[in-house]
Protein backbone atom coordinates (compact mmCIF):
# COMPACT_ATOMS: atom_id res chain seq x y z
CA UNK A 1 0.00 0.00 0.00
CA UNK A 2 1.02 3.58 -0.52
CA UNK A 3 0.04 4.46 3.06
CA UNK A 4 1.07 1.76 5.55
CA UNK A 5 -1.15 2.33 8.55
CA UNK A 6 -4.89 2.15 8.79
CA UNK A 7 -6.23 5.69 8.93
CA UNK A 8 -8.69 6.70 11.62
CA UNK A 9 -11.33 9.41 11.49
CA UNK A 10 -8.99 12.26 12.45
CA UNK A 11 -6.62 11.37 9.61
CA UNK A 12 -9.51 11.34 7.17
CA UNK A 13 -10.60 14.78 8.38
CA UNK A 14 -7.02 16.03 7.91
CA UNK A 15 -6.90 14.63 4.39
CA UNK A 16 -10.27 16.20 3.56
CA UNK A 17 -9.35 19.63 4.88
CA UNK A 18 -5.96 19.62 3.13
CA UNK A 19 -7.58 18.54 -0.15
CA UNK A 20 -10.21 21.26 0.14
CA UNK A 21 -7.55 23.89 0.81
CA UNK A 22 -5.41 22.70 -2.09
CA UNK A 23 -8.37 22.73 -4.47
CA UNK A 24 -9.49 26.20 -3.36
CA UNK A 25 -6.02 27.69 -3.78
CA UNK A 26 -5.79 26.01 -7.18
CA UNK A 27 -9.10 27.68 -8.05
CA UNK A 28 -7.70 31.06 -7.00
CA UNK A 29 -4.63 30.34 -9.10
CA UNK A 30 -6.76 29.68 -12.18
CA UNK A 31 -9.24 32.50 -11.70
CA UNK A 32 -6.87 35.07 -10.23
CA UNK A 33 -7.21 38.08 -12.48
CA UNK A 34 -3.91 39.69 -11.55
CA UNK A 35 -0.39 38.38 -10.99
CA UNK A 36 -0.21 39.16 -7.23
CA UNK A 37 -3.30 36.98 -6.75
CA UNK A 38 -1.53 34.10 -8.44
CA UNK A 39 1.64 34.54 -6.41
CA UNK A 40 -0.37 34.60 -3.18
CA UNK A 41 -2.12 31.44 -4.35
CA UNK A 42 1.25 29.73 -4.87
CA UNK A 43 2.31 30.85 -1.39
CA UNK A 44 -0.86 29.40 0.14
CA UNK A 45 -0.26 26.21 -1.80
CA UNK A 46 3.26 25.94 -0.38
CA UNK A 47 2.01 26.41 3.19
CA UNK A 48 -0.63 23.70 2.72
CA UNK A 49 1.94 21.38 1.16
CA UNK A 50 4.20 21.91 4.20
CA UNK A 51 1.31 20.93 6.44
CA UNK A 52 0.69 17.80 4.38
CA UNK A 53 4.39 16.90 4.57
CA UNK A 54 4.21 17.05 8.36
CA UNK A 55 1.03 14.94 8.26
CA UNK A 56 2.80 12.40 6.06
CA UNK A 57 5.63 12.21 8.55
CA UNK A 58 2.96 11.16 11.03
CA UNK A 59 1.32 8.65 8.70
CA UNK A 60 4.57 7.03 7.62
CA UNK A 61 5.74 6.91 11.26
CA UNK A 62 9.13 8.34 10.42
CA UNK A 63 10.69 11.60 11.54
CA UNK A 64 13.02 12.10 8.58
CA UNK A 65 10.25 13.71 6.55
CA UNK A 66 10.20 16.63 9.02
CA UNK A 67 13.61 17.70 7.68
CA UNK A 68 12.14 17.99 4.22
CA UNK A 69 9.29 20.14 5.52
CA UNK A 70 11.72 22.42 7.40
CA UNK A 71 13.96 22.99 4.39
CA UNK A 72 10.98 23.37 2.11
CA UNK A 73 9.22 26.08 4.09
CA UNK A 74 12.42 28.13 4.39
CA UNK A 75 13.14 28.03 0.67
CA UNK A 76 9.53 28.72 -0.33
CA UNK A 77 9.77 31.94 1.67
CA UNK A 78 12.80 33.04 -0.36
CA UNK A 79 11.13 32.21 -3.68
CA UNK A 80 8.02 34.20 -2.83
CA UNK A 81 10.15 37.13 -1.60
CA UNK A 82 12.01 37.15 -4.94
CA UNK A 83 8.77 37.16 -6.95
CA UNK A 84 7.37 39.92 -4.73
CA UNK A 85 10.50 42.04 -5.23
CA UNK A 86 10.06 41.68 -9.00
CA UNK A 87 6.50 42.99 -8.86
CA UNK A 88 7.51 45.81 -6.54
CA UNK A 89 10.12 46.88 -9.04
CA UNK A 90 7.62 46.72 -11.87
CA UNK A 91 5.30 49.14 -10.19
CA UNK A 92 7.87 51.86 -9.65
CA UNK B 1 1.91 23.13 -41.14
CA UNK B 2 4.61 23.15 -38.50
CA UNK B 3 2.00 23.22 -35.75
CA UNK B 4 0.07 20.34 -37.32
CA UNK B 5 3.24 18.28 -37.56
CA UNK B 6 4.02 19.10 -33.94
CA UNK B 7 0.58 17.93 -32.82
CA UNK B 8 0.98 14.68 -34.73
CA UNK B 9 4.38 14.17 -33.13
CA UNK B 10 2.92 14.88 -29.69
CA UNK B 11 0.14 12.33 -30.22
CA UNK B 12 2.69 9.74 -31.29
CA UNK B 13 4.89 10.58 -28.29
CA UNK B 14 1.91 10.21 -25.93
CA UNK B 15 1.01 6.86 -27.48
CA UNK B 16 4.61 5.62 -27.28
CA UNK B 17 5.10 6.51 -23.62
CA UNK B 18 1.67 5.17 -22.69
CA UNK B 19 2.45 1.82 -24.32
CA UNK B 20 5.86 1.66 -22.63
CA UNK B 21 4.46 2.46 -19.19
CA UNK B 22 1.56 0.07 -19.76
CA UNK B 23 4.02 -2.80 -19.50
CA UNK B 24 5.68 -1.47 -16.36
CA UNK B 25 4.22 -2.78 -13.11
CA UNK B 26 4.21 -0.26 -10.28
CA UNK B 27 5.87 -1.30 -7.08
CA UNK B 28 7.77 -4.38 -8.20
CA UNK B 29 11.15 -3.23 -9.49
CA UNK B 30 13.65 -5.94 -10.42
CA UNK B 31 16.27 -4.42 -8.01
CA UNK B 32 19.35 -6.20 -9.31
CA UNK B 33 21.86 -3.67 -8.00
CA UNK B 34 19.62 -2.15 -5.35
CA UNK B 35 19.21 -5.39 -3.42
CA UNK B 36 22.98 -5.88 -3.17
CA UNK B 37 23.41 -2.29 -2.02
CA UNK B 38 20.69 -2.71 0.60
CA UNK B 39 22.31 -5.82 1.97
CA UNK B 40 25.86 -4.49 2.10
CA UNK B 41 25.80 -0.69 2.29
CA UNK B 42 25.37 -0.37 6.05
CA UNK B 43 28.39 -2.56 6.77
CA UNK B 44 30.54 -1.33 3.87
CA UNK B 45 30.18 2.44 4.14
CA UNK B 46 28.60 2.90 7.56
CA UNK B 47 26.12 5.53 6.39
CA UNK B 48 22.52 5.05 7.39
CA UNK B 49 21.31 7.07 4.40
CA UNK B 50 21.71 4.66 1.50
CA UNK B 51 21.28 7.34 -1.14
CA UNK B 52 24.36 9.07 0.27
CA UNK B 53 26.35 5.87 0.15
CA UNK B 54 25.29 5.39 -3.48
CA UNK B 55 26.05 8.99 -4.45
CA UNK B 56 29.43 9.29 -2.72
CA UNK B 57 30.53 5.72 -2.17
CA UNK B 58 29.49 3.49 -5.02
CA UNK B 59 29.13 6.22 -7.65
CA UNK B 60 31.62 8.77 -6.34
CA UNK B 61 33.25 9.45 -9.69
CA UNK B 62 29.83 10.30 -11.13
CA UNK B 63 29.50 12.96 -8.45
CA UNK B 64 32.87 14.33 -9.53
CA UNK B 65 31.54 14.51 -13.10
CA UNK B 66 28.41 16.24 -11.87
CA UNK B 67 30.49 18.83 -10.04
CA UNK B 68 32.51 19.43 -13.21
CA UNK B 69 29.31 19.88 -15.23
CA UNK B 70 28.05 22.44 -12.71
CA UNK B 71 31.44 24.19 -12.80
CA UNK B 72 31.37 24.20 -16.61
CA UNK B 73 27.85 25.68 -16.62
CA UNK B 74 28.83 28.46 -14.19
CA UNK B 75 32.01 29.23 -16.15
CA UNK B 76 30.18 29.26 -19.47
CA UNK B 77 27.52 31.54 -18.01
CA UNK B 78 30.07 34.08 -16.85
CA UNK B 79 31.86 33.74 -20.20
CA UNK B 80 28.66 34.41 -22.17
CA UNK B 81 27.80 37.45 -20.07
CA UNK B 82 31.34 38.79 -19.87
CA UNK B 83 31.09 40.70 -23.15
CA UNK B 84 28.47 43.01 -21.70
CA UNK B 85 29.55 45.92 -19.57
CA UNK B 86 28.09 45.22 -16.17
CA UNK B 87 27.10 47.37 -13.26
CA UNK B 88 25.08 46.81 -10.15
CA UNK B 89 21.38 47.49 -10.26
CA UNK B 90 20.67 50.94 -8.90
CA UNK B 91 17.11 50.37 -7.87
CA UNK B 92 15.93 51.25 -4.41
CA UNK B 93 16.16 49.08 -1.36
CA UNK B 94 13.33 46.89 -0.24
CA UNK B 95 10.88 47.96 2.40
CA UNK B 96 11.35 47.69 6.15
CA UNK B 97 9.78 44.24 6.41
CA UNK B 98 11.96 42.54 3.82
CA UNK B 99 15.12 44.17 5.18
CA UNK B 100 14.48 43.07 8.76
CA UNK B 101 13.36 39.63 7.62
CA UNK B 102 16.53 39.17 5.60
CA UNK B 103 18.69 40.16 8.57
CA UNK B 104 16.71 37.80 10.81
CA UNK B 105 16.80 34.93 8.36
CA UNK B 106 20.51 35.08 7.55
CA UNK B 107 21.83 33.22 10.66
CA UNK B 108 18.86 30.85 10.59
CA UNK B 109 19.57 29.90 7.01
CA UNK B 110 23.28 29.39 7.74
CA UNK B 111 22.42 27.06 10.63
CA UNK B 112 19.89 25.09 8.55
CA UNK B 113 22.33 24.79 5.65
CA UNK B 114 25.18 23.57 7.85
CA UNK B 115 22.83 21.11 9.57
CA UNK B 116 21.73 19.70 6.23
CA UNK B 117 25.34 19.41 5.01
CA UNK B 118 26.70 17.83 8.19
CA UNK B 119 23.87 15.33 8.60
CA UNK B 120 23.98 14.22 5.00
CA UNK B 121 24.82 10.62 5.94
CA UNK B 122 22.12 10.32 8.62
CA UNK B 123 19.06 12.20 7.39
CA UNK B 124 17.88 13.25 3.92
CA UNK B 125 19.87 16.06 2.47
CA UNK B 126 23.54 16.48 1.89
CA UNK B 127 25.98 18.65 0.03
CA UNK B 128 23.85 19.77 -2.86
CA UNK B 129 20.78 20.74 -0.85
CA UNK B 130 22.81 22.38 1.90
CA UNK B 131 24.93 24.20 -0.66
CA UNK B 132 21.84 25.63 -2.30
CA UNK B 133 20.57 26.80 1.10
CA UNK B 134 23.94 28.44 1.86
CA UNK B 135 23.91 30.20 -1.52
CA UNK B 136 20.37 31.42 -0.86
CA UNK B 137 21.45 32.64 2.58
CA UNK B 138 24.24 34.73 1.11
CA UNK B 139 21.99 36.00 -1.64
CA UNK B 140 19.11 37.08 0.62
CA UNK B 141 20.77 40.39 1.74
CA UNK B 142 21.30 41.21 -1.93
CA UNK B 143 17.61 40.72 -2.53
CA UNK B 144 16.91 43.33 0.13
CA UNK B 145 19.63 45.76 -0.94
CA UNK B 146 20.42 45.22 -4.65
CA UNK B 147 23.21 47.80 -4.71
CA UNK B 148 25.57 45.60 -2.71
CA UNK B 149 27.49 42.72 -4.22
CA UNK B 150 29.29 39.64 -2.94
CA UNK B 151 33.08 39.44 -2.99
CA UNK B 152 33.59 37.21 -6.02
CA UNK B 153 37.29 36.63 -5.29
CA UNK B 154 36.51 34.95 -1.97
CA UNK B 155 33.81 32.87 -3.64
CA UNK B 156 36.24 31.68 -6.29
CA UNK B 157 38.80 30.85 -3.60
CA UNK B 158 36.30 28.78 -1.59
CA UNK B 159 35.11 27.00 -4.70
CA UNK B 160 38.61 26.14 -5.88
CA UNK B 161 39.80 24.95 -2.47
CA UNK B 162 36.78 22.75 -1.85
CA UNK B 163 36.92 21.27 -5.34
CA UNK B 164 40.61 20.52 -4.79
CA UNK B 165 39.81 18.96 -1.40
CA UNK B 166 37.33 16.56 -3.03
CA UNK B 167 39.92 15.38 -5.55
CA UNK B 168 42.69 15.19 -2.93
CA UNK B 169 40.56 12.94 -0.69
CA UNK B 170 39.91 10.78 -3.74
CA UNK B 171 43.62 10.60 -4.57
CA UNK B 172 44.57 9.69 -0.99
CA UNK B 173 42.06 6.86 -1.21
CA UNK B 174 43.58 5.84 -4.54
CA UNK B 175 47.08 5.57 -3.11
CA UNK B 176 46.17 4.04 0.25
CA UNK B 177 43.23 1.79 -0.58
CA UNK B 178 43.66 1.16 -4.28
CA UNK B 179 40.44 2.73 -5.56
CA UNK B 180 39.56 6.33 -6.35
CA UNK B 181 37.20 7.90 -3.78
CA UNK B 182 36.96 4.77 -1.67
CA UNK B 183 35.93 5.64 1.91
CA UNK B 184 38.94 4.92 4.08
CA UNK B 185 38.41 5.97 7.69
CA UNK B 186 36.73 3.73 10.22
CA UNK B 187 33.04 3.23 9.76
CA UNK B 188 32.17 3.94 13.35
CA UNK B 189 28.85 3.32 14.98
CA UNK B 190 25.89 3.29 12.64
CA UNK B 191 23.77 6.39 13.12
CA UNK B 192 26.21 8.61 15.04
CA UNK B 193 27.48 11.92 13.68
CA UNK B 194 31.16 10.90 13.42
CA UNK B 195 30.75 7.80 11.32
CA UNK B 196 30.90 6.40 7.81
CA UNK B 197 34.53 7.28 7.05
CA UNK B 198 35.21 10.08 4.63
CA UNK B 199 31.67 10.54 3.35
CA UNK B 200 30.89 13.57 5.61
CA UNK B 201 34.18 15.22 4.58
CA UNK B 202 33.32 14.71 0.92
CA UNK B 203 29.84 16.13 1.48
CA UNK B 204 31.26 19.21 3.24
CA UNK B 205 33.52 19.81 0.23
CA UNK B 206 30.57 19.35 -2.15
CA UNK B 207 28.39 21.70 -0.09
CA UNK B 208 30.98 24.50 0.00
CA UNK B 209 31.70 24.13 -3.71
CA UNK B 210 28.05 24.12 -4.79
CA UNK B 211 27.22 27.00 -2.46
CA UNK B 212 30.07 29.21 -3.69
CA UNK B 213 29.35 28.36 -7.32
CA UNK B 214 25.65 29.10 -7.15
CA UNK B 215 26.23 32.28 -5.13
CA UNK B 216 28.62 33.58 -7.77
CA UNK B 217 26.12 32.61 -10.50
CA UNK B 218 23.31 34.50 -8.72
CA UNK B 219 25.65 37.44 -8.15
CA UNK B 220 26.41 37.48 -11.88
CA UNK B 221 22.76 37.41 -12.84
CA UNK B 222 21.93 40.15 -10.36
CA UNK B 223 23.98 42.76 -12.20
CA UNK B 224 22.63 44.53 -15.23
CA UNK B 225 24.34 45.87 -18.31
CA UNK B 226 25.05 49.51 -19.00
CA UNK B 227 22.76 50.97 -21.64
CA UNK B 228 25.29 52.66 -23.88
CA UNK B 229 24.17 51.42 -27.27
CA UNK C 1 -9.79 8.50 -0.10
CA UNK C 2 -6.02 8.19 -0.15
CA UNK C 3 -5.91 7.84 -3.90
CA UNK C 4 -8.02 10.99 -4.04
CA UNK C 5 -5.28 12.97 -2.30
CA UNK C 6 -2.68 11.77 -4.80
CA UNK C 7 -5.14 12.51 -7.59
CA UNK C 8 -5.56 16.08 -6.35
CA UNK C 9 -1.78 16.52 -6.23
CA UNK C 10 -1.42 15.23 -9.80
CA UNK C 11 -4.23 17.51 -10.96
CA UNK C 12 -2.53 20.52 -9.34
CA UNK C 13 0.76 19.56 -10.94
CA UNK C 14 -0.68 19.18 -14.44
CA UNK C 15 -2.78 22.34 -14.14
CA UNK C 16 0.25 24.34 -13.04
CA UNK C 17 2.30 22.88 -15.89
CA UNK C 18 -0.37 23.83 -18.42
CA UNK C 19 -0.74 27.33 -17.04
CA UNK C 20 3.04 27.83 -17.13
CA UNK C 21 2.75 27.50 -20.90
CA UNK C 22 -0.55 29.29 -21.43
CA UNK C 23 -0.50 32.33 -19.14
CA UNK C 24 0.29 35.60 -20.86
CA UNK C 25 2.19 37.12 -18.00
CA UNK C 26 5.69 35.72 -17.63
CA UNK C 27 5.88 36.39 -13.87
CA UNK C 28 2.76 34.30 -13.32
CA UNK C 29 4.22 31.63 -15.60
CA UNK C 30 7.35 31.53 -13.41
CA UNK C 31 5.21 31.24 -10.27
CA UNK C 32 3.29 28.33 -11.78
CA UNK C 33 6.54 26.61 -12.78
CA UNK C 34 7.47 26.68 -9.10
CA UNK C 35 4.00 25.32 -8.24
CA UNK C 36 4.84 22.28 -10.39
CA UNK C 37 7.86 21.66 -8.16
CA UNK C 38 5.75 22.12 -5.04
CA UNK C 39 3.31 19.35 -5.99
CA UNK C 40 6.11 17.17 -7.36
CA UNK C 41 8.01 17.27 -4.06
CA UNK C 42 4.97 15.92 -2.23
CA UNK C 43 4.57 13.12 -4.75
CA UNK C 44 8.23 12.24 -4.21
CA UNK C 45 7.56 12.02 -0.47
CA UNK C 46 4.62 9.70 -1.11
CA UNK C 47 6.94 7.57 -3.26
CA UNK C 48 9.35 7.28 -0.28
CA UNK C 49 12.13 9.38 -1.77
CA UNK C 50 12.87 12.07 0.86
CA UNK C 51 16.28 12.91 -0.61
CA UNK C 52 14.83 13.59 -4.04
CA UNK C 53 11.92 15.47 -2.50
CA UNK C 54 14.28 17.74 -0.60
CA UNK C 55 16.39 18.38 -3.69
CA UNK C 56 13.32 19.12 -5.78
CA UNK C 57 11.93 21.46 -3.12
CA UNK C 58 15.21 23.32 -2.68
CA UNK C 59 16.08 23.56 -6.35
CA UNK C 60 12.65 23.92 -7.90
CA UNK C 61 11.11 26.28 -5.40
CA UNK C 62 14.04 28.33 -4.17
CA UNK C 63 16.96 28.34 -6.55
CA UNK C 64 15.14 27.92 -9.85
CA UNK C 65 12.66 30.68 -9.12
CA UNK C 66 15.52 32.91 -7.93
CA UNK C 67 17.41 32.31 -11.18
CA UNK C 68 14.34 32.80 -13.35
CA UNK C 69 13.32 35.96 -11.47
CA UNK C 70 16.78 37.48 -11.87
CA UNK C 71 16.65 36.58 -15.56
CA UNK C 72 13.27 38.25 -15.94
CA UNK C 73 14.68 41.33 -14.23
CA UNK C 74 17.57 41.47 -16.68
CA UNK C 75 15.34 40.80 -19.67
CA UNK C 76 13.24 43.84 -18.63
CA UNK C 77 10.12 41.68 -18.78
CA UNK C 78 8.89 42.53 -15.30
CA UNK C 79 6.05 44.82 -16.31
CA UNK C 80 2.79 43.52 -14.93
CA UNK C 81 0.48 43.95 -17.88
CA UNK C 82 2.09 42.63 -21.02
CA UNK C 83 -0.67 42.25 -23.52
CA UNK C 84 0.66 39.42 -25.60
CA UNK C 85 3.34 36.84 -25.33
CA UNK C 86 5.62 38.07 -28.05
CA UNK C 87 5.19 41.76 -27.62
CA UNK C 88 8.29 43.76 -26.96
CA UNK C 89 8.56 45.61 -23.68
CA UNK C 90 10.68 48.66 -24.13
CA UNK D 1 -14.84 6.12 -9.32
CA UNK D 2 -11.24 6.92 -8.43
CA UNK D 3 -8.71 5.15 -10.65
CA UNK D 4 -6.06 3.03 -9.01
CA UNK D 5 -2.82 4.51 -7.79
CA UNK D 6 -0.48 3.30 -10.52
CA UNK D 7 -2.50 4.84 -13.34
CA UNK D 8 -2.69 8.15 -11.44
CA UNK D 9 1.08 8.30 -10.94
CA UNK D 10 1.94 7.20 -14.46
CA UNK D 11 -0.53 9.65 -15.98
CA UNK D 12 1.08 12.43 -13.95
CA UNK D 13 4.54 11.58 -15.30
CA UNK D 14 3.26 11.14 -18.87
CA UNK D 15 1.30 14.39 -18.64
CA UNK D 16 4.34 16.35 -17.49
CA UNK D 17 6.51 14.88 -20.24
CA UNK D 18 3.98 15.54 -22.99
CA UNK D 19 3.18 19.06 -21.78
CA UNK D 20 6.88 19.85 -21.57
CA UNK D 21 7.73 18.50 -25.02
CA UNK D 22 4.65 20.22 -26.47
CA UNK D 23 5.77 23.51 -24.97
CA UNK D 24 9.26 23.00 -26.41
CA UNK D 25 7.78 22.46 -29.87
CA UNK D 26 4.94 24.94 -29.93
CA UNK D 27 5.94 27.99 -27.91
CA UNK D 28 7.13 31.09 -29.61
CA UNK D 29 8.92 32.82 -26.80
CA UNK D 30 12.46 31.81 -25.84
CA UNK D 31 11.78 32.24 -22.12
CA UNK D 32 8.76 29.98 -22.34
CA UNK D 33 10.86 27.33 -24.07
CA UNK D 34 13.07 27.39 -20.98
CA UNK D 35 10.04 26.88 -18.71
CA UNK D 36 8.90 23.98 -20.90
CA UNK D 37 12.35 22.42 -20.60
CA UNK D 38 12.08 22.60 -16.79
CA UNK D 39 8.67 20.88 -16.89
CA UNK D 40 9.82 18.10 -19.21
CA UNK D 41 12.81 17.49 -16.92
CA UNK D 42 10.46 17.17 -13.93
CA UNK D 43 8.39 14.58 -15.81
CA UNK D 44 11.45 12.48 -16.61
CA UNK D 45 12.55 12.61 -12.97
CA UNK D 46 9.12 11.50 -11.76
CA UNK D 47 9.17 8.58 -14.21
CA UNK D 48 12.55 7.41 -12.85
CA UNK D 49 11.46 7.61 -9.23
CA UNK D 50 8.23 5.69 -9.98
CA UNK D 51 10.38 2.97 -11.58
CA UNK D 52 12.17 2.46 -8.26
CA UNK D 53 9.11 2.35 -6.01
CA UNK D 54 8.30 -0.83 -4.10
CA UNK D 55 5.19 -1.84 -2.21
CA UNK D 56 5.36 -2.02 1.58
CA UNK D 57 8.83 -0.54 1.71
CA UNK D 58 10.38 2.25 3.73
CA UNK D 59 12.53 5.12 2.50
CA UNK D 60 16.19 4.12 1.96
CA UNK D 61 17.30 5.60 5.29
CA UNK D 62 17.79 3.50 8.38
CA UNK D 63 16.29 5.05 11.49
CA UNK D 64 15.25 3.87 14.91
CA UNK D 65 16.87 0.58 15.90
CA UNK D 66 18.51 0.12 12.46
CA UNK D 67 16.88 -3.22 11.70
CA UNK D 68 16.97 -4.12 8.01
CA UNK D 69 13.60 -3.76 6.32
CA UNK D 70 12.53 -3.84 2.67
CA UNK D 71 13.40 -0.50 1.10
CA UNK D 72 12.71 1.24 -2.16
CA UNK D 73 15.50 1.10 -4.72
CA UNK D 74 18.16 3.73 -3.86
CA UNK D 75 19.90 3.71 -7.25
CA UNK D 76 17.24 5.60 -9.30
CA UNK D 77 16.92 8.11 -6.47
CA UNK D 78 20.65 8.84 -6.60
CA UNK D 79 20.43 9.26 -10.36
CA UNK D 80 17.49 11.66 -10.06
CA UNK D 81 19.39 13.65 -7.44
CA UNK D 82 22.22 14.07 -9.94
CA UNK D 83 19.78 14.92 -12.73
CA UNK D 84 18.03 17.68 -10.78
CA UNK D 85 21.29 19.41 -9.87
CA UNK D 86 22.57 19.20 -13.44
CA UNK D 87 19.19 20.50 -14.64
CA UNK D 88 19.52 23.70 -12.67
CA UNK D 89 23.00 24.26 -14.11
CA UNK D 90 21.66 23.81 -17.63
CA UNK D 91 18.81 26.16 -16.79
CA UNK D 92 21.16 28.91 -15.62
CA UNK D 93 23.32 28.51 -18.74
CA UNK D 94 20.26 28.70 -21.01
CA UNK D 95 19.11 31.82 -19.21
CA UNK D 96 22.47 33.54 -19.82
CA UNK D 97 22.21 32.58 -23.50
CA UNK D 98 18.69 34.05 -23.64
CA UNK D 99 19.95 37.28 -22.05
CA UNK D 100 22.71 37.45 -24.65
CA UNK D 101 20.29 36.85 -27.54
CA UNK D 102 17.95 39.53 -26.20
CA UNK D 103 20.89 41.93 -26.04
CA UNK D 104 21.99 41.14 -29.59
CA UNK D 105 18.64 40.99 -31.43
CA UNK D 106 16.31 42.86 -29.13
CA UNK D 107 13.55 40.28 -29.23
CA UNK D 108 12.59 36.93 -27.74
CA UNK D 109 10.40 35.72 -30.60
CA UNK D 110 11.93 32.52 -31.94
CA UNK D 111 10.82 33.04 -35.57
CA UNK D 112 12.25 36.53 -35.61
CA UNK D 113 15.50 35.39 -34.04
CA UNK D 114 15.86 32.58 -36.59
CA UNK D 115 15.23 34.97 -39.49
CA UNK D 116 17.81 37.46 -38.33
CA UNK D 117 20.30 34.74 -37.53
CA UNK D 118 20.01 33.36 -41.07
CA UNK D 119 20.50 36.85 -42.47
CA UNK D 120 23.63 37.20 -40.36
CA UNK D 121 24.93 33.84 -41.56
CA UNK D 122 24.31 34.80 -45.20
CA UNK D 123 26.13 38.07 -44.72
CA UNK D 124 29.07 36.37 -43.07
CA UNK D 125 29.35 33.70 -45.77
CA UNK D 126 29.17 36.30 -48.53
CA UNK D 127 31.92 38.27 -46.87
CA UNK D 128 34.00 35.15 -46.55
CA UNK D 129 33.48 34.24 -50.23
CA UNK D 130 34.51 37.60 -51.61
CA UNK D 131 38.10 37.57 -52.87
CA UNK D 132 40.47 39.92 -51.21
CA UNK D 133 38.55 40.02 -47.98
CA UNK D 134 40.61 37.40 -46.27
CA UNK D 135 43.86 39.20 -46.90
CA UNK D 136 42.39 42.31 -45.37
CA UNK D 137 41.57 40.49 -42.20
CA UNK D 138 44.95 38.87 -41.81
Amino acid sequence: MIFPNELNLADLVVIGLLSAGLLLSLLRFWLGPSTPDRIIAVDTLSVLITASMVAMSLWFDNQIYLDVALVYVVLAFIGVIALARLIERGNQ
Amino acid sequence: MYQFASFVFLLGFLFLISVITGFLPLGEPPMLVGQVIQNNAASETGASNFVTSVVLGYRGIDTLGELSILFAAATAGSLVLSGLKQKSIESGDAGFLVKSASELFFPLLIVVGLYIVLHGHLTPGGGFQGGVILAAAFFLPLLAKPSKSINSLALGLIEGLSGAAFIIIGLIALFNEGAFLKPFFENGELGSLISSGTLPLLYIAVGLKVGAELASLLNLLNQEEVNDS
Amino acid sequence: MIEAFVLILVIIMLAAALSALLLDNLIAATASASAVSIALATIFIILRAPDVAMTEAVVGTGLSSLILVLGLKRLKLWQLDTQSDNEEVK
Amino acid sequence: MIPDISSILFSGAIGLLVIGVGGLLLSNNAYRVLLALVIAEAGANLMLVIAGYRWDAIAPILTGDFTPQPMVDPVPQAMVLTAIVIGVGVQALALTLIIRVKKAYGTLNMVEIKKRMEMDFDRLSQEANQPGKLEDNS
